[in-house]
């Protein structure tokens, strides 16, 4: 359909991301594009507001290297290890400058998503009862249900990025991308996004799709760019392809507590390379323990209806 | 089949399938639109996508489906989705550039019955009701309407509004905020309508050949808006005559 | 997990469907579970409250057969042929007696089991502006966003059937269900009720789920029975395993314009008949130029993790 | 390791697994709990159902995941879910027996912080703030929690209320219509608790071997609550240390 959207990383993220955008970055453990994440350090991308719901390695690097003026999160931490320090320094000491936060619960990030890809002004749900997150983000508002009962609910307002990138096992030169596995909020993330840029494992054919439609999770018409980049998840993971890089974020501790450590992994890993082809070279082998045994999902058959 | 040598219905699928020149991304229906969709994918709308409210997304039908949701929509499909991720994620949210509508009444201002005819309680007729067509027509973009012409379906007053069309005050219209912009076309066995840009009412643009502006006065509950340059539909041509008769509707099942 | 929940469909409907009950037998012409209405006819039920988005011909015999006393409903016709006339002649004549009518449109009975699913007091959508729906359905109420926009919107209340029939092409005993093809609202309406009866083309070993756990619709923990009923949908059909029968829907049309007709195929068809298995058997060859060609998925890699 | 041969993380393992008993879904985190949960699977809840808010239903983890969306927990699940059907399908409707949850502060009704310590505004610490905690303590019918017991931690006054306990007014408690019931029990490195059901206050239950009231007393912000029959704590069975040891934590990543 259409014009391709097949773009470089580079193209992709100097032509749909822009200084003082809300960025989002989704994927939930699985599938967090930090390719995404390096090229927008890489291109010095400043003022941005980043949401995710698990800011996660990527986002305490980016915010480190300070691209972002604001965060809006559910969850702060460097999963199953400990802090992100370089968002805790600038929460906690203005060091080396604010970083303005907005938080929710998950299922507050979700439902948020959920309402900027449905056109919907609120989405109500049934949390923050008694608990002080309101208290400290007016956005978070009661109402109650008009019907009988009278139920009192929260509701959330529609999160609509600028930019969505996610990333995705596979996907046409349109942008029509399947995922398996953990699915996060990454359909809801695109559908509300202004502008969707789509990275992948395997860039494949039309036909790869449209053998097996249920698996599409993100159509087309919704993505803006998409970009062919293999293994550009590490340390996250790609389900079938690669697994997470554990001890990176293990080593992530270390780096993330010493602005200095952090400065010198940037210039390292991100500033002194072009692009995540370079990274994934300086890698070496690391990748050959990451990848996982084959488990099939088997298939089903769709039927001939001519 | 007129002495023209096609009929009436492939007059209406020729006509309505050029009001989808250029469109993108379009909400189809069974029967008439449905050919008319197809027709327009091979003809003037190449990039034309197919949503069915089932929740297919580009489908690919290898053959006519009699229903909304017959398996042949979902073979080969880009996207499958709930009818909540469609209703939302697609409808609600604006992505559909073109949907067609019908019904058993409309009024000038493209208002749509499909709920009763007679008095809802106890209705002379009962019709399907909605289904998608109240939020269809509240969100995409443009709504094409395909109906045959008869004094009880173009009526000065609808016996229930099922979906709203323009208001009669385009501020008002402006004003409301959807991402529709209500019916922009309507395609009857008789000619070809568009609405007014100041009083958002249906004005008739052309005549099908061989129909004189008396028939379309006689089966029509109000005297029509005409417009100053009323014109001729140009006739299905021989080509689209070709692909609505070998590969769309080959049984003729819709076209007769 | 715990007992099998495997069950004939006679004992499955003795046991989980009861007069009165609001039942919702779900799917989007696609997986409409006919098996389990005429077994509800069979069983001469009364009363129901039948709920589903698109009454189709199942609810023009089930309704004819005098088991509901109200519907609930957003579209009401025989898909691509014409009208359900035994419920037309109860709401436009009370023929033989009135039914009760609430509808929707095709938004709101999705949100309806949506918030059901959700445990939501209500769900809000942009839809029935400058409509007449919401004058002859209070249940439809406007409500304004809280938020600086103060958009209008309505919201649908939930909707929890008592009892929510599901058909897929292939479940496990313990009621794990994995469905292709055209979604509707099957999990949303499993979701909202208080009692779900699963039936499907194939009963498969855990292991089948398991291979593919993005495929799976509906868990077994919201499942009570599981039903193994080989095309049980017909006419309707399951993608993959048969057609859709559309010469029964276009002969419909004139059974269902003569109660006697109606009648006398009620009884040639459903009272005369044990089970769907001598429905099948009576039917003959019907199902063999219903076969489609194969058209397969492809499979996926998980990847072992071990 | 202490000198019974176990050590503390493995004590609060085995006791923190025998509240799951009979159990049938429960809510997994990460790090202990689920070690817990899959202690638990293999001991005295045989139907229990691992479910993690990353979207995995009926898991089956072939190792210890470091973290809460490790690959291992889809290949060979039952089904895996957005996560907007995770938190509202299952969890917002009520389908979760039980979920652990932890914290930085824990005050004696069960209430949590895991936001901030010191001002919100100028936190002396900032941690990690909800993540789904808030709503699985309004939803989850049960609640666990796993935490080492400091002065520090369980506080008399917490900085700030991240999760909802009990109110210490047990008739607003039940006029709540939550469907979960609050926290039902903490497992510490020195003993277990329970929830008063008059006043809803945690209430020791047991110590573990060796330990003393003075060491619960001084490792608490507030005067602790004593169940009149107090008693020990059941040390660990052989199997269980086994089963930790050798199948779910063999680099005693969490035991230790």
């Amino acid at each position: 359909m259409g014009e391709s959207k097949v773009a470089a990383m580079r193209d992709a993220v100097a032509g749909l991301v822009r200084d003082g955008d809300t960025v989002a970055i989704e994927g939930f453990t699985h599938l967090i594009c930090f390719a995404a994440g390096h090229e927008i350090i890489r291109q010095r991308r400043r003022d941005l507001t980043l949401a995710r719901m698990t800011p996660d390695v990527i986002y305490d690097q980016m915010i480190g290297a300070g691209v972002a003026r604001k965060l809006i999160f559910s969850w702060l931490g460097n999963p199953g290890v400990g802090s992100l320090h370089a968002v805790r320094r600038r929460i906690e000491q203005a060091d080396p400058e604010p970083l303005e936060i907005e938080e929710y619960s998950h299922f507050g990030m979700v439902c948020r998503y959920v309402a900027g890809a449905s056109n919907l002004p609120f989405f109500p749900i049934r949390s923050y009862y008694e608990s002080d997150i309101p208290s400290v983000n007016p956005n978070i508002k009661p109402m109650r249900s008009p019907y009988e009962d009278g139920t009192e609910v929260y509701v959330v307002p529609p999160l609509r990025p600028d930019v969505t990138i996610v990333h995705a096992q596979r996907a046409t030169a349109d942008g029509d991308a399947q995922i398996w596995g953990l699915l996060g909020c990454q359909k809801e993330a695109a559908f509300a996004a202004e502008r969707v840029i789509v990275v992948c494992e395997e860039l494949v054919e039309e036909s790869v799709v449209r053998q097996d439609p249920n698996r599409t999770v993100i159509p087309g018409i919704v993505v803006d760019a998409v970009v062919e980049q293999p293994f550009a998840c590490h340390p996250s993971y790609a389900q079938g392809y690669y697994d997470r890089d554990n001890g990176f974020y293990l080593e992530w501790e270390q780096v993330s507590k010493d602005p200095a450590m952090l400065e010198a992994w940037l210039r390292e890993w991100v500033y002194d390379l072009e692009s995540h082809a370079d990274y994934l070279e300086k890698l070496g082998d690391r990748f050959e323990h990451l990848k996982p045994g084959e488990r099939w999902s088997g298939q089903v058959n769709y039927g001939e209806y001519a | 089949m007129n002495m023209n040598g096609y009929s009436k219905n492939e007059m209406m699928i020729s006509a309505s399938s050029r009001t989808l020149a250029g469109e993108r991304v379009c909400f189809v229906g069974v029967g008439l639109p449905n050919i008319v969709c197809n027709l327009a994918q091979r003809t003037v709308a190449p990039d034309l996508q197919l949503v069915y409210e089932a929740g297919v997304f580009g489908a690919r039908p290898a053959r006519l489906p009699l229903s909304i949701g017959d398996p042949t929509l979902v073979s080969g499909s880009t996207a499958v989705t709930s009818m909540f991720e469609l209703f939302a994620f697609y409808l609600q949210a604006g992505l559909i550039d073109a949907a067609f509508l019908g019904g058993a009444q409309i009024d000038r201002f493209g208002n749509l019955n499909t709920t009763v005819i007679g008095d809802y309680a106890s209705p002379k007729v009962r019709l399907p009701g909605s289904g998608g067509a109240c939020e269809i027509a509240i969100h995409a973009r443009k709504i094409l309407v395909i109906m045959r012409q008869a004094q009880r379906s173009f009526v000065e007053e609808l016996h229930f509004r099922t979906s709203p069309g323009h208001s009669g005050d385009p501020e008002h219209d402006r004003a409301r905020g959807w991402s529709g912009s209500g019916p922009t076309s309507v395609v009857t066995d008789l000619g070809t309508y568009g609405f007014d840009e100041e009083t958002g009412e249906m004005t008739l643009l052309t005549l099908h050949p061989d129909v004189t502006l008396d028939q379309v006065r006689e089966n029509m509950g109000w005297e029509p808006k005409v417009s100053p340059d009323l014109g001729e539909t140009p006739p299905p041509t021989a080509e689209e005559l070709r692909l609505i008769r070998e590969e769309l509707d080959p049984q003729g099942v819709a076209s007769s």
